[in-house]
């Protein structure tokens, strides 16, 4: 029960769950087999957004409560790496398919 | 009605194959057919026999025909054998002496050269020249290519690569094409040249080369057959032929202008600076050749060079030849007679044009 | 500065449109600037924006991000493209891993007030994004060759065992939060562990697969954050991530015969021993990689041989020549004397399917073009391409001159088996380094090439 | 070292046409060169001279050889005027008499015959038979064209639709290939049979049609070579040939069995039912002929049907035919000499087997 | 009972697939029937799911509900074929009615508390849906005959002014809600003159265009309503129908190379005359309806001429009757025994492209053929296929024998121009009604439909 | 201002109207022109959506409110129309598309 009651909440939430899910099918149903690496590698760098939780939780940790400001830290740190590494190499790859 | 079948004395061809005799007969007209007609076109008398053809002497066919088919040629004696109204249809290069001619008003006889046909689509179904113009352009080729010591496709063996002959095709009327699409077929290289420049689209539209002079003179009003052209256009012109033939391996020559001396586009000299071994076929050496050395009938060498002068090429494939001429005079028998044998129509096109006309009247007239 | 927040649309937007961007071919690259502008965008919104609570510690996260960008540059410039794959899958990792910090410190802040729902999300988020760390980290590791591979018959059992153990744990600690403090270390610990004896057992050739799905879960994780802070860029591109990457994950599987499920509990070890009767040091290809290695060449030649006349492939040859001729490459023919089985055999059918003479080379040139050739496409040749006349003296070919391959960039051999051709000899220039080996009819495989060439750009 | 070339007396064929002259003459070899000796395939003496021959007559040219260049004969005169020690290359049908053999014996003198040599992949580049009957295969088809009355093609035109001709060729070894391969192009609808199964996929390679009988015997060791067959077998060959054969307008027999008489394929009662206008050529006439009637070298004409008896058939095409046998021979010769004069590789396969054996040895042998 | 709403998403879900579906030709069936499937559950949910104010009046709902069915049912079962189009042009006039009653009801209910946004979403919901009603109507009206075209210079001008009218008085009132009550309908009847003075203008082959744009337009005020009612399937489905209606205007225009806003704002008088040079009685034709007949035909017959040779579009040719004949349908070709320049032409072209012989039919054999043939492809050929040689005695191919593909259903006529052939004579099949004309090189035109025939299931 | 915070109140409807709208790009995209006028029937029956607001606009009416209750009757009765036929005049035309 509890859930459906946070089913029910959440249906906007619910919907835009779905239709982005049904989104992200459709555009890459269609995507020819060369872009395979390059756009796992591209996508990858975007799954780093989780680098906002990080900046908000740091943001939103005591300036004292070095625990969670480290955590933070290397979240941030990783999470960007994953980012800008992440968008570096797939243009570095993708740089390869432009003619000579 | 009669219709009386004439071996030609000229050629290997027929007038009227058994096939064609089968559906005249059908068609109600008695055939009597004169001995061994078809003999010399692979169509033995025991053909026509079976299909209910009478076989007969020469004179008793023409003693005994209302309509009489035959080939290019026709004594004087067999005219003045005819029974009068007598219908003639051949292919009598458009003209006659003049005794000829008196010979058939003499007997109110009326003769058709079917080579005087307009060619406009609808007469394309008694066109005797396209028939034999294709046949006699697809022989050239391969004759040629008979005659040439060598491969005409490319061939990469152990022994080395066969580079692909090069064919040069002169004139690409319907013999020219022909040519040309059977050149293609074996894999040659083609270049080809006509004075008429729409032919350009025609020869590409069959994967050749047209080799293009510019300047050339044409004459929509002459029915699609070529007219003389200048000198300056003619200077031009041999230039240009005479650097491509002598890279060539096979030329066919097939210009022709109807009722003049053929246009000389091979001359000794091209000749002499021609690889051995090359081949050049002479279409138009009845009316004194493309080719200034050619010799109507004829294969003569010169420096290496084989010259195969021979307009009638067709007769070296008689049996479709004559399949094909029977087809073209059957349809246009049919044209004539479409209203009954009193109403020939005269008026037509069709038909005016193919009446025979005296040697002097085709002079004055082109 | 309050509607900061809307400018989050923004750079949704541009995520989405570089997503979309990215998957083809002639925009990828634009597509890839343009969502690394939209992420830029969501960072320094999430930097600005007022929110409660907030404490700033702009040093922190300004510190944290220069390093981070300082590393993933270094890193991303210094990489050899052959170590691509396995870097990608290592910054993958490194995302799980973020969230799992996010997660596991979230998890430490809940009191009495928690939803189920929003506890469950959270722990999902560590168990997700606990199972990407590990699971990249192995996947990379495979790759760098640091890590060998190790399955046995149990290892997907335990699997199944241990994921169902994980969820187990997370649903006991959700409805009863605060019995156990330590807890959610457990789960940690039991995700972790989970990511490795997941990858383990996965063989080379799934890697691929593997890394796509890792790069999935890594979306949903940073999805599942998302909803943990009521974030919608981190939702709406972790939720985009994971779809695409799941259906890319499928897709993949698909082009190699695999079911996903087959790939994920372990394979059952069915799948690895298919491979083992194969001959050794023989590299295959597909389709599309010889697809993109001839769109991005400048110079290819074909080499017809025998296996084109029984494949009748002639025509398709001259299509997949108008394809690439349209786009600008130079194809030609290089013609072997003895090629076929009669004199001219190749000149016969390379006519039949008007293939200009210009482009037909014989032994001799292209001898001597082989070394601006970028790809050698052979097409069911076999004894005329055979090195071992020129190098091998017991060879019953030594001494015969053949088409010198070797002296090209790249060599592409289409036939539909290893076996031999006309002389019954084995041919060393398939297991060549620069060789890759496209096995089954050419007619088809060539038709392939010339269909998946024609959709790029 | 002298290289003397002798003109071919039995086949327009010469051993080394200027281009391979000057390739050997830049290899420091001296060339000497028989008169006239490659007249008949276009090859003037002057063409020799001009690249540093000496032209000398027969006697002199074999006075001064160390290695001999010929065609398919020589003469006991001629062997007896050897220089001690000479290498005489040619294609001698693969055997020679007693008395030649003494003579080669007494003047310690070698003879290669290269139409031994063995079908493998590395002597293909020598492989004189390959070349000759790929020349011959092709020729076939083109004269048989050539003689043949009618379109190869299908044609439509306005005096109706000629069917394409059917072509059924017997033994699809290099010259019946080479024969499908020209008339696919010609666009002929084609047949082929082969006793050797494993041709079909070659035949079908071409896009002609393979005529299966079932049952054949196969022998791998035989080295690419037909065997003889079972009675059973040719029966059931014998039935279904002769009913494709009734429906040909064009048969090219190719069916050789090494030093055996070749097989009968054709037998006269099919040539009484071929329709007349067919023409057979047949390319086995030197060993007996495929074809019951066919004699060798001759054109007969039987009930309309034309049959060719030619087993060099690249005569005809002498002069590419010259430089692929020049190119084989100079393949040979490289390979011969690879590691100089003194050191011929007798041991391997391919001297080994191309050295002159005696009529009994080959008869024993197969 | 109270979590009914949630089985929304379920039919949310459904009426993605279906319009999915719908977008693919294999499955474009089943997704209709997904789509409806989708559309009665939405409906029994918003009949059966508890809401405030619930007053049941359950007998008008399913009164409508039935009397709309069974309206609805008959419309469809009845109309022909060719009156499609304008029968959902009316049916899409319906919605937006329906979204006009809604809206005005609404407006009237507005108090105090209500925000601006939602105001300006009520009264959008009004505008858009008048425009979709009253448009529709029109664009009915022209389809079946019954509305003329009218145009004159103005005309744009007075969209664009009144376009901005009706925008400004909702402006007004949202502004000032209560302040002239009447003035809610004045906005009504503007909306619905504007739909009028915008779909009047547009000529006859734009009004497909039209239709999807107005059919889009309904979708938007749906959407708008959804929000109204704050109704996610409403929502959602509105915006599906709106966005991908969008697009498929924009695709439809670039297919007739128009751009959206000379349609939308009446073209300023320029496209009208570009049509007016041509020949009366031809009917033009694209590449998409040919190639659509051609896929469901049975037999087709190709009819190669002289223009076949110019194009050299023999091979397309043979292209075509591949995938063609893959796909089950029987193709032949048809030559006459003139066509081309020299006897046998066609032979020679169609031998080159590997054409068996079997498919090659004489003119006697094809005219037997005729009357099972679904579609002539004429290929540039013109004299021989000329009619007049059998009907018009003053023709000067009056009796010559001809291809008589007027025997057979549909005629496709390929070409570059309505210039004469050899023989220089009009030929009257171009002007029958068996016949379209599809203008272009021969080649192209051919390796189009190819393609497109290529990607249909 | 006012619209602001409406935007901003309304931020995940935003978000869902953004990707939807991809959606409905992404899924026609690609379709074949053969398909434009049953794709256009199809989603034009879709539209008819707006049914539900009529049958809500009816169960919310007073049962004596005979305005609404017929302008809510009338705008079921047409959007049933707009849906029923919809669905079966596009369902004749792909038949139509059926191999016969
Ligand atoms: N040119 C002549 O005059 C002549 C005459 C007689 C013999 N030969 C001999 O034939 C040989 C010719 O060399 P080659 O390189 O052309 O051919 P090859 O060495 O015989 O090799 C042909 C290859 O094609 C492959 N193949 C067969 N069908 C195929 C298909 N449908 N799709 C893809 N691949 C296919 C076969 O491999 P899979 O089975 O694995 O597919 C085979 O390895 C030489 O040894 C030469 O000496 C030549
Ligand atoms: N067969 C023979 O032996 C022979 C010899 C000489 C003359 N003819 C005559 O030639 C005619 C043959 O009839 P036909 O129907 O084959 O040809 P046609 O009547 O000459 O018509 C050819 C048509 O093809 C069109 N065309 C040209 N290029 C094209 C291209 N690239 N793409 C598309 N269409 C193209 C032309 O129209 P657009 O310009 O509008 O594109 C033209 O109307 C007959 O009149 C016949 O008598 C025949
Ligand atoms: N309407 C029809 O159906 C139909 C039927 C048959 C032929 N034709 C037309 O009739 C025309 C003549 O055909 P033909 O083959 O009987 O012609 P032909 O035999 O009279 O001449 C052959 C070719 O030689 C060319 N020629 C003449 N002088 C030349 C010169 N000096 N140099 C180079 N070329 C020269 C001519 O242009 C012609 O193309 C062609 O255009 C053909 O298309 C029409
Ligand atoms: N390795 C190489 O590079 C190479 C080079 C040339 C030829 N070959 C091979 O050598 C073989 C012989 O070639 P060839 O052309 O010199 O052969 P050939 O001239 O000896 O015989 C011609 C053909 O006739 C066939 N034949 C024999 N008896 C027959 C019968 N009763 N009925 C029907 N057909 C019959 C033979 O099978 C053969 O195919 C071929 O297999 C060819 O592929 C190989």
């Amino acid at each position: 029960m509890e859930l459906f009651n946070f089913l029910k909440d959440h249906i906007l939430f619910i919907n835009l769950l779905i239709i982005t899910v049904f989104l992200g099918f459709e555009i890459i149903a269609k995507v020819p087999s060369i872009l395979h690496t390059p756009l796992m590698s591209g996508s990858n760098a975007i799954s780093g957004i989780v680098i906002i939780g990080a900046i908000i939780l740091v943001r939103q940790s005591e300036p004292t409560d070095y625990v969670a400001l480290s955590s933070g830290f290397v979240g941030i740190v990783l999470a960007t790496i994953n980012v800008v590494g992440g968008h570096a190499v797939t243009d570095r790859m993708l740089e390869m398919f432009k003619k000579k | 009605m009669t219709i009386g079948l004439l071996k030609c004395t000229e050629e290997n061809l027929v007038a009227m194959v058994p096939q064609v005799a089968l559906k005249l007969y059908n068609e109600k007209f008695q055939i009597v057919c004169e001995t061994e007609a078809g003999e010399a076109s692979g169509y033995s008398n025991d053909l026509y026999h079976e299909i209910g053809a009478k076989i007969a002497s020469r004179k008793e066919v023409i003693l005994s025909s209302d309509i009489m088919l035959t080939g290019s040629e026709i004594g004087l004696k067999d005219l003045n054998l005819m029974k009068p109204d007598t219908l003639l249809i051949g292919k009598f290069n458009g003209c006659m002496g003049p005794d000829h001619l008196m010979a058939l008003q003499k007997h109110k006889a009326t003769a058709f050269s079917l080579d005087l046909l307009p060619r406009s689509s609808i007469a394309q179904s008694m066109d005797v020249l396209s028939s034999l113009a294709s046949l006699s352009g697809y022989k050239a080729l391969i004759t040629a290519a008979d005659e040439y010591e060598g491969y005409l496709p490319m061939m990469t063996t152990s022994a080395g690569t066969m580079p692909p002959a090069r064919v040069l095709i002169l004139g690409a009327g319907v013999a020219g094409l022909q040519a040309i699409a059977t050149a293609k077929r074996l894999g040659a290289v083609v270049e080809a040249f006509d004075v008429r420049s729409s032919v350009k689209e025609e020869v590409q539209s069959l994967g050749a080369e047209f080799i293009e002079v510019e300047g050339s003179i044409e004459d929509d009003s002459s029915g699609g057959y070529a007219i003389r052209q200048t000198a300056e256009y003619i200077k031009q012109q041999k230039a240009l032929i005479h650097s491509r033939a002598c890279k060539a391996d096979i030329i066919i020559t097939t210009a022709n202008i109807p009722n003049k001396k053929a246009p000389i586009l091979i001359e000794k000299d091209t000749v002499a600076q021609m690889k051995p071994g090359s081949v050049i076929v002479d279409m138009a050496s009845a009316s004194g050749g493309n080719c200034e050395l050619s010799r109507d009938g004829e294969m003569i060498v010169i420096n290496g060079v084989k010259i195969i002068g021979d307009s009638k090429l067709y007769n070296k494939m008689a049996h479709q030849a004559s399949l094909l001429y029977s087809n073209n005079i059957h349809n246009f028998l049919k044209y004539l007679l479409k209203d009954g044998r009193e109403n020939v129509p005269y008026g037509s096109d069709i038909v005016s044009s193919t009446l025979v006309k005296s040697k002097e009247a085709i002079s004055l007239h082109s | 500065m309050i509607y900061l927040e809307l400018f989050y649309i923004v750079s949704t937007v541009l995520l989405l449109l570089g997503l979309r961007m990215l998957s083809s071919p002639s925009t990828a690259r634009k597509g890839n600037i343009i969502a690394a502008v939209g992420m830029g965008l969501a960072v320094l919104i999430s930097i600005l924006d007022p929110i409660k609570n907030d404490h700033g510690n702009l040093l922190w996260i300004l510190g944290a991000i220069c390093l981070g960008s300082l590393i993933g540059l270094l890193y991303a410039k210094k990489v050899k493209m052959t170590d691509i794959p396995g870097l990608v899958s290592l910054f993958n990792g490194f995302g799980g891993a973020c969230a799992v910090f996010i997660a596991i410190h979230e998890v430490y802040k809940f009191d009495a007030t928690q939803s189920l729902g929003f506890m469950g999300t959270t722990y999902l988020a560590l168990f997700v994004g606990g199972v990407a760390f590990t699971g990249s980290l192995i996947a990379y590791g495979k790759l760098a060759g640091k890590v060998r591979d190790w399955r046995n018959g149990i290892s997907s059992y335990f699997n199944l065992f241990w994921l169902v153990g994980c969820i187990s744990l997370i649903l006991f600690q959700i409805y009863n939060p605060s019995l156990y403090p330590f807890l959610p270390l457990v789960i940690l610990a039991a995700s972790l562990i989970y990511g490795l004896s997941f990858v383990w057992p996965i063989g080379g050739a799934d890697m691929p697969v593997v890394i796509a799905l890792l790069n999935a879960l890594t979306g949903i994780a940073a999805a599942l954050a998302g909803i943990v802070y009521d974030n919608m860029v981190m939702l709406l591109g972790g939720i985009l991530v994971g779809s695409s990457g799941i259906i890319l994950t499928m897709i993949m599987c698909r082009a190699m015969n695999r079911s996903l499920l087959n790939v994920i509990i372990g394979g059952f070890g069915s799948a690895v021993h298919s491979i083992a009767g194969e001959r050794r040091n023989i590299e295959k290809t597909s389709i599309s990689d010889v697809s993109i290695n001839m769109r991005y060449a400048n110079n290819v030649m074909i080499i017809p041989g025998y296996g084109m006349a029984v494949a009748q492939a002639q025509k398709a040859c001259k299509e997949l020549d108008n394809t690439l001729s349209n786009k600008g490459i130079h194809v030609n023919y290089a013609v072997h004397p003895v090629a076929g089985r009669m004199p001219g055999h190749m000149n016969v059918l390379l006519a039949e399917a008007d293939v200009p003479y210009s482009k037909i080379k014989d032994m001799e040139e292209a001898n001597a073009m082989f070394s601006d050739t970028d790809i050698c496409l052979i097409v069911g040749a076999n004894d005329v391409v055979n090195p071992s006349a020129l190098d091998d003296p017991g060879s019953p070919i030594f001494g015969m001159p053949i088409l010198e391959v070797l002296k090209s960039k790249n060599i592409v051999v289409l036939k539909r088996s290893m076996s031999t051709g006309y002389s019954g000899i084995e041919n060393p220039l398939f297991s060549n380094k620069k060789t890759k080996m496209l096995f089954g009819d050419a007619k088809e495989s060539i038709e392939s090439i010339n269909k998946e060439i024609k959709t790029m750009d």
